[in-house]
């Protein structure tokens, strides 16, 4: 059927037009670097101590804990649920092998690293079972736990922190030594992204949390086991929580009973903006790697450009509203142009 | 005659309360391409499931190379060669092409579980190349069209080294050109010696690629055809069997004046160029392909979704319907095709789900009357011999063809001038089917205008005043009732221009 | 194996929920079994109840004063009940206000989360013959009887820019990281601080920044990092707040940075031990949050025994810690607990035990 | 699948009257509530002489009956399949609102309070209109977003400073009492009864049922999905405005900090209830009862000074125990 057809018959006439955002779409992660390097040029003009390696080596360290948790979280978002209870875990698994170790001071450190990512994947496992076998809704069950967990680490902590002086030399060592040259929270995070790259792209299982997310139905017709996933993705992220928990207490040499609250938050927002899907599906190690990035620069940057600290949390609300937003954008101009090039 | 690849001996499967398949015997040769025709409802979905293991036979044989064979799971049979492809894609649209083609069977390392990519990749590119398609392997599935995702899913059963491919209507949703691209792929598929079982409404796949035709009708065999010696008058009959008028009630109705009127309607991506008009009293059917763009039309009309061009008027006066809501004030109801999902609340008695789209009218000021509620939802479901003890009785206990009848009740509560049915008899019993076909005949009696979608030949035949037909997003034919045929429907169906009918529009 | 896990997530919600429970019952309140002060009882023959309130659950510098005030309610032969809200807010605290006056207490002693939030719940209190008195952290004077002051705010003020000047030799910038900026006690020490800094003794001194960690350890290591980014020059830290001065205290041993930025502060010795034996900081200050929470309890004791009425001039013996007296503040009264106490190399080992 | 009989079935009339079996009168969740309630009230009696007196459980109320208010719109929201997190920060900016159009603008306190309702309105509305602008995104990721967003804005605002010095009479709201009955109290009545005809006697609330059950059917049969979900949003605005108002006459001032992790509070005692996650279900009756568990045993426990990290657990548990014990009774049918 000719266009001149309609064009004459019909006086109003809205021709739609591919969309460009869409187009934008494709290379989503190269717009968020180009954002992050605006972003970077822009402080360091205000402030020119912020591009030197030392700076540049502190944010790392700091984004590290993010990174690794951002990873779990993916995984979970890919699936289509959420995980709330990762900073209540954090912290239980922190104040266990913190008391663990100062009261074993001669504890080898990968051996309180692994007692870490136990108790984490206990916890994990216990929300894993609630979603998957009792089919209770992830963010229910998540904040139930969270509020358990939180309250279990004030009760074996019975009021108490664990001080520096009580942590021995190696187990703080977790968080400030160099392997190679590099510290060894950056080592420990190149490793979990080795690792996970590895498991999330080459190998069944990984490769069926993406396909339990993008179409359960089909899933289930192919003989992926959407329980078996559920049970796993929760037992990552508990386990991944549960290593960050050794970090953090290692990296600022003090477990406390309200350490890491609402960080889950950061995590969400961290992996929402490196583009992963909510809808579930969709999401890539890549994305998630510069959306943790932007969320240490700006906790990095905004201290050294003096933003007023009160301005922090609205840029946060501001920007991760915005992400969610372009995202929904985007997605309906691909789904447009697909219609378009239907030719209909 | 080749080689014998499978055998379906005497096949009898039974659901409680209807026969699905009864004694149904089939014989597939090796590069062969056999069609499997018949009515929706004639058991050829259960058939298929049957061959793919997703049922199992209550009785009969399936022999496979000459040896008896049971299947316990789609697995089972898939490990024998046997894929299958579904009408609508069953794909990951966030995964790649090759990894869609792969779900299930990746290539990993015996050694360290490692998918091989690079292998699935260069493989995967092998087997579209070979069906002669230029897909890159590393797309993502939902980037892809409906043609490229159809190519994807024979891909996916080459990969599987598919000795018998079903294909399942796969050519509804594709248009000429794309149709012309799976012939040639499936000619091709033939020719290196796979089996393939054709199912399709078009009879033009039919007449382009199959060398047999088998026809069910019922849940029974009616026989097997070289595709050669049967004429397509024959093929008609042997597929609908009975005598079409007998089930339909009489026409009494009379046609008044125009209604309701559509003028170069417009929704990109679905369907273009639909004009028509529709008088008191008149019974228009709606018929086409799958995919032809029907369902998304009647959405359209009944202000579900949006459109980009054109006008609608009804009594002559230009509306706009700013909801569903806004469309039944003005006069147009809309039964929705998939009752359960969108016609019905399964979790509600049968009152709650009639008294619905007009709650208003038993309020007083947003405050419910439920007693004046539950007497109109009892008033009509007895008008409708909707069979059920009490007006609270779930809907979800109800057969399928009760629950259809709650769903016209909806549209009884309120004035409608326009009535829109979409495929109102989908998944009910023939004894069902009549007791709908008598309401859709009495509301045309009352002076109801009725647009009737319908993919059942006889049902719009035998119910309609005039018949139009759509094709790939437009509206190719309308055919007046002295000159409707079942020929002259899938000739118009299926881009063939007969003669006897208004071309109102040009085909592409 | 459905019903196996539902058995082991249902049976460990089970033993949560009893473990609580029984934690509860052990620390919650003490009962005092001493018969020897039999005389301290009210009308009834029960012992008299008092309670004490603190910001927020699992903080060891609350369960420090918490020690204190349950030491000196038990030598008076009283019952003391200890209570902390999960969350640092206004809101909780008025709640478990209600809840104590239900149960009738003779004595509420508190660290407010908000000065002026919780008037309207303590005056309640306080109309229904209830005590009330605020220590560590002051609520208005509207609101209570008196007020436990752990030390004077000017004297905290002036001894940290003292020893800051004496580290890095009178010369140099300086910067505060504070808690939240609405921290009650944190804006008062800053504000004697400036006015301490406006001495021609201190003019080498340049306060470049005043920072907020909000007594997270992460963004209070962050805002340090800033702090020593942005001010390359930078010679001195003043961190008056526990949370606060731990992570400054760990940033500046990470970046081996010792001897080059002092760090002071107020912190808890155990907290701090590692970083005054390594010398990021020299030395610094606190007082003994159980000599807080136990003066804090005499005071409770003789309000209720009505020796003293929280005016001005009142004096009384308060157990170990000897004499108090009560003075002006603002517009109520206090009681001021002397200055604060220097931890430095020579002591921390004894003390980091203690708290 | 469908018979073959039907063909030759019989007219026949249909009950129009609900029949009323031991099943609809006994075998209710409600039921369990009460029981539970009963358990709560005979516990926190029998651990405290403090407990069972009309004072005692009177000014109970007025501690924790503040956040009630939103649990009713948030029920409305969970009947609809979705959830609402951005509440506890929605109190947070409207009271902040509050206090700076008195504070700041020097509007009298009456308007000020108009203010605060607006504001609060105006968040809900807000989350409304993103949730059905963009009903690709689900509501967790819209209020997760906006929840952030609100606080934010009420730190901007106020600069973590307190903002108060409200008049004498504004106490009231949290403190006052009507012929020895709370204030807040009576409005709790007042707003429980309306939002219990609203979701049951209305066609508002049948339409709410509707959409939870299934929203493609609600839509086709002419419900307005969109302004149906865009008022009950909004809804939930102005309940935690009215949480607002409540809280900041209980504290005599403001704070943007206030009210935090209130959602989780709110939708535990919503769960509680017996509102379904998984929509379509749920009675009012059932979230008051709820509410008065959670506060009684909330200051129960608190009246024998339970540590709260012990009852952040039991909160925890029970919000578990609501959500499991109906899906254990599915898989068992299964």
């Amino acid at each position: 059927m000719s266009t001149n057809m309609i064009d004459s018959t019909l006086p109003v006439n809205v021709e739609k037009k591919e969309s460009k955002l869409a187009k934008i779409g494709q290379f989503r992660e190269i717009g968020l670097l180009a954002f992050i390097i605006m972003l970077m040029i822009a402080v360091q003009m205000r402030n020119s101590s912020f591009l030197t390696i030392e700076n540049m080596t502190d944010m790392m360290t700091n984004t590290a804990i993010l990174l690794i948790l951002a990873v779990g979280m993916m995984l979970v978002l890919v699936t289509r649920g959420i995980d709330l209870s990762i900073g209540a875990t954090l912290a239980l698994s922190g104040m266990v092998v913190a008391q663990f170790v100062s009261n074993h001071p001669q504890t080898s450190p990968l051996v309180a690293i692994l007692m870490g990512i136990g108790i984490g994947i206990v916890c994990g496992l216990v929300i894993g079972g609630l979603v998957s076998f009792l089919g209770v809704l992830p963010i229910i069950a998540t904040l139930a736990m969270m509020n358990i967990y939180r309250g279990m680490t004030y009760m074996v902590s019975d009021g108490k922190w664990i001080s520096s002086y009580q942590m021995p030399e190696n187990f703080v060592g977790i968080a400030t030594s160099k392997i190679l040259g590099i510290n060894s929270l950056v080592v420990i995070v190149i490793i979990v992204y080795i690792v996970a790259f590895y498991f999330i792209g080459h190998t069944r299982t990984g490769r069926q949390i993406y396909a339990v997310g993008s179409n359960p139905e089909s899933a289930k017709v192919t003989g992926v086991s959407e329980k078996k996933i559920f049970l796993l993705v929760y037992t990552v992220m508990g386990g991944l929580a549960g290593l960050s928990g050794v970090l953090w207490v290692s990296k600022f040499a003090s477990a406390q009973g309200d350490t890491a609250t609402g960080f889950e938050l950061s995590v969400i927002a961290a992996c929402i903006l490196g583009g992963v899907s909510i809808a579930g599906g969709a999401g890539k190690l890549s994305g998630v790697i510069l959306g943790a990035m932007l969320i240490g620069i700006l906790n990095n940057a905004l201290p050294l450009l003096n933003v007023s600290p009160f301005w922090q949390k609205g840029i946060e609300g501001c920007i991760i509203l915005a992400a969610i937003l372009l995202n929904v954008m985007v997605k309906r101009g691909v789904e447009q142009n697909n219609l378009l090039r239907r030719r209909v | 005659m080749g080689e014998i690849v499978m055998e379906l001996k005497n096949i009898t499967k039974t659901f409680p309360g209807v026969t699905a398949l009864n004694n149904v015997s089939f014989v597939l040769e090796k590069g062969q391409i056999h069609a499997l025709m018949g009515e929706n409802g004639a058991g050829k979905s259960t058939f298929i499931k049957v061959i793919t293991g997703v049922h199992k036979a209550d009785a009969g044989e399936i022999l496979l190379d000459g040896r008896p064979i049971t299947f316990s799971n789609p697995n089972e049979a898939k490990a024998k060669g046997i894929a299958a492809i579904y009408q609508h894609a069953t794909n990951y649209p966030d995964l790649n092409v090759t990894e869609n083609i792969f779900m299930g069977h990746e290539k990993i390392s015996p050694k360290t579980k490692r998918i091989l990519w690079k292998e699935m990749h260069d493989e995967a590119k092998g087997i579209l190349r070979s069906l002669g398609s230029a897909i890159n392997p590393k797309q993502e599935m939902g980037t892809l069209s409906v043609a490229q995702q159809q190519i994807v899913e024979i891909a996916k059963a080459i990969s599987t080294n598919a000795r018998i491919i079903i294909m399942d209507e796969p050519t509804a949703a594709l248009t000429t050109r794309e149709s012309e691209e799976l012939y040639r792929i499936a000619e091709k598929l033939r020719d290196q010696g796979t089996a393939i079982i054709f199912i399709s409404h078009r009879f033009e796949d039919m007449y382009r690629l199959a060398s047999k035709v088998t026809v069910l009708r019922d849940a029974n065999y009616i026989g097997c055809w070289a595709v050669d010696d049967i004429t397509n008058k024959n093929l008609i009959i042997a597929m609908v069997g009975r005598e079409i008028n007998q089930i339909f009630p009489k026409k009494e109705h009379t046609i008044g004046e125009e209604v309701f009127r559509v003028e170069n309607l417009r929704k990109i991506g679905y369907f273009a160029d639909i004009s028509f008009s529709l008088h008191k009293g008149e019974i228009l059917g709606l018929t086409g392909l799958v995919g032809a763009g029907r369902t998304e039309l009647c959405e359209t009309l009944a202000g579900i979704e949006k459109y980009d061009n054109g006008f609608i008027y009804l009594h002559g006066q230009k509306e706009k319907f700013k909801n569903p809501k806004d469309a039944m004030q003005k006069g147009v109801g809309y039964l929705p095709e998939d009752r359960q999902k969108s016609g019905l609340i399964l979790q509600w008695g049968i009152g709650r789900n009639i008294t619905l789209p007009t709650l208003e009218n038993y309020s007083t000021k947003g405050w419910l009357n439920e007693k004046r509620e539950s007497l109109k939802a009892k008033e009509i479901a007895e008008k409708l011999h909707v069979k059920a003890l009490s007006v609270f009785d779930l809907v979800s206990s109800l057969s399928g063809g009760n629950q259809q009848k709650i769903s016209v009740a909806k549209l009884l509560t309120t004035d409608l001038d326009v009535i829109i049915l979409d495929e109102p008899t989908k998944g009910v019993d023939i004894g069902a089917k009549a007791a709908i076909y008598k309401i859709i005949n009495e509301l045309a009696n009352e002076g109801y205008s009725v647009i009737l979608v319908s993919s059942e030949m006889p049902e719009v035949i035998g119910l309609s005043d005039r018949v139009a037909v759509m094709r790939e997003g437009r509206l190719v034919k309308i055919i007046d009732a002295h000159e409707v045929s079942q020929e002259s429907i899938l000739a118009a169906a299926m881009g063939e221009v007969q003669p006897g009918g208004e071309d109102v529009c040009q085909p592409i | 194996m459905k019903k196996f896990l539902m058995l082991l997530v249902m049976s460990a919600l089970f033993l949560s929920i009893l473990a609580g429970c029984t934690q509860g019952n052990t620390s919650g309140t003490t009962k005092n079994t001493d018969t020897e002060k039999a005389e301290k009882e009210d009308v009834n023959g029960e012992p008299l109840k008092h309670a004490f309130i603190f910001k927020n659950t699992g903080n060891p510098y609350g369960e420090k004063m918490m020690q204190g005030f349950e030491e000196a309610i038990k030598e008076s032969g009283g019952e003391a009940i200890l209570r902390a809200p999960d969350q640092p807010t206004a809101e909780a605290q008025i709640q478990i206000i209600e809840q104590l006056i239900t149960q009738k207490v003779d004595s509420i002693t508190l660290s407010g989360n908000d000065p002026d939030a919780l008037q309207p719940a303590l005056k309640k209190a306080m109309d229904s013959g209830i005590k009330v008195l605020s220590t560590d952290s002051a609520v208005n004077a509207k609101s209570r009887t008196t007020h436990v002051n752990q030390a004077d705010p000017e004297a905290i003020g002036r001894i940290q820019i003292e020893a800051i000047s004496e580290m890095i030799g009178g010369k140099g910038q300086i910067a505060v990281l504070s808690a939240t900026s609405q921290a009650t006690n944190q804006n008062l020490w800053i504000e004697y601080m400036q006015k301490e800094l406006e001495k021609d003794e201190y003019k080498g001194l340049e306060l470049v920044k005043i920072a907020y960690g909000d007594d997270l350890r992460d963004k209070s290591v962050s805002e340090t990092e800033a702090l020593l980014k942005t001010y390359p020059d930078l010679k001195g830290i003043i961190a008056p707040t526990t949370v606060g001065i731990a992570a400054a205290g760990k940033v500046l041993t990470d970046k081996n940075l010792a001897g080059k930025v002092a760090l002071t502060g107020l912190g808890l010795p155990s907290e701090m031990a590692s970083y005054i034996e390594n010398g990021v900081c020299p030395w610094m200050y606190l007082w003994n949050p159980i000599d807080v929470g136990y003066a804090a309890g005499y005071t409770a004791v003789e309000l209720v025994n009505g020796e003293i009425t929280g005016e001005v001039g009142d004096k009384f013996e308060a157990g170990r810690t000897g004499e108090k007296v009560v003075v002006e503040d603002g517009d109520g009264t206090q009681i001021m607990l002397g200055e604060p106490f220097k931890f430095d190399k020579g002591n921390i080992a004894e003390w980091k035990e203690v708290y | 699948m469908t018979s073959k009989i039907e063909e030759s079935y019989v007219h026949r009339r249909l009950e129009a009257h609900r029949p009323l079996t031991a099943k609809h009168v006994f075998l209710q969740w409600e039921w369990l509530l009460v029981l539970i309630f009963v358990g709560v009230l005979v516990m926190n009696t029998m651990l405290s002489p403090y407990f069972l007196n009309i004072t005692s459980l009177r000014d109970a109320t007025m501690v924790f009956l503040d956040k009630s208010f939103i649990v009713f719109p948030m029920a409305f929201i969970m009947i609809m399949k979705e959830i609402d997190i951005s509440v506890g920060s929605t109190v947070a900016l409207s009271s902040v609102g509050m206090a700076t159009a008195y504070n700041v603008f020097g509007l009298p306190m009456e308007a000020a309070i108009v203010v605060c309702l607006v504001v609060g309105a105006l968040c809900g509305l807000f989350n409304g209109f993103l949730i059905t602008k963009f009903p690709e995104l689900s509501a967790v990721i819209v209020t997760l977003a906006t929840m952030i967003l609100y606080r934010g804005i009420a730190y901007i605002i106020l600069e973590d400073q307190a903002s108060g010095n409200f008049p004498e009479w504004f106490g009231f709201f949290g403190w006052g009492y009507v012929y020895g009955v709370p204030f807040i109290l009576i409005v709790f009545v007042g707003i429980a009864i309306a939002f219990g005809l609203l979701l049951h006697k209305t066609t508002f609330g049948r339409k709410v049922f509707a959409i939870g059950h299934n929203d493609v059917t609600s839509k086709f049969s002419g419900v307005n999905v969109k302004k149906t979900k865009l008022i009950v949003y909004t809804l939930a605005g102005l309940m935690a405005a009215v949480t607002a108002v409540f809280l900041a006459s209980r504290m005599g001032s403001t704070r943007p900090n206030i009210a935090n992790a209130y959602e989780l509070d709110v939708i535990a005692m919503a769960a509680l209830g017996g509102i379904s996650t998984a929509g379509g279900k749920g009675r009012l009756i059932g979230t008051v009862i709820a509410i008065f568990i959670v506060g009684y045993l909330q200051y129960g426990l608190g009246l024998i000074n339970i540590p709260s990290q012990t009852l952040m657990i039991v909160i925890g548990a029970l919000l578990l125990f609501a959500v499991v014990v109906p899906k254990i009774k599915d898989l068992r049918k299964s």
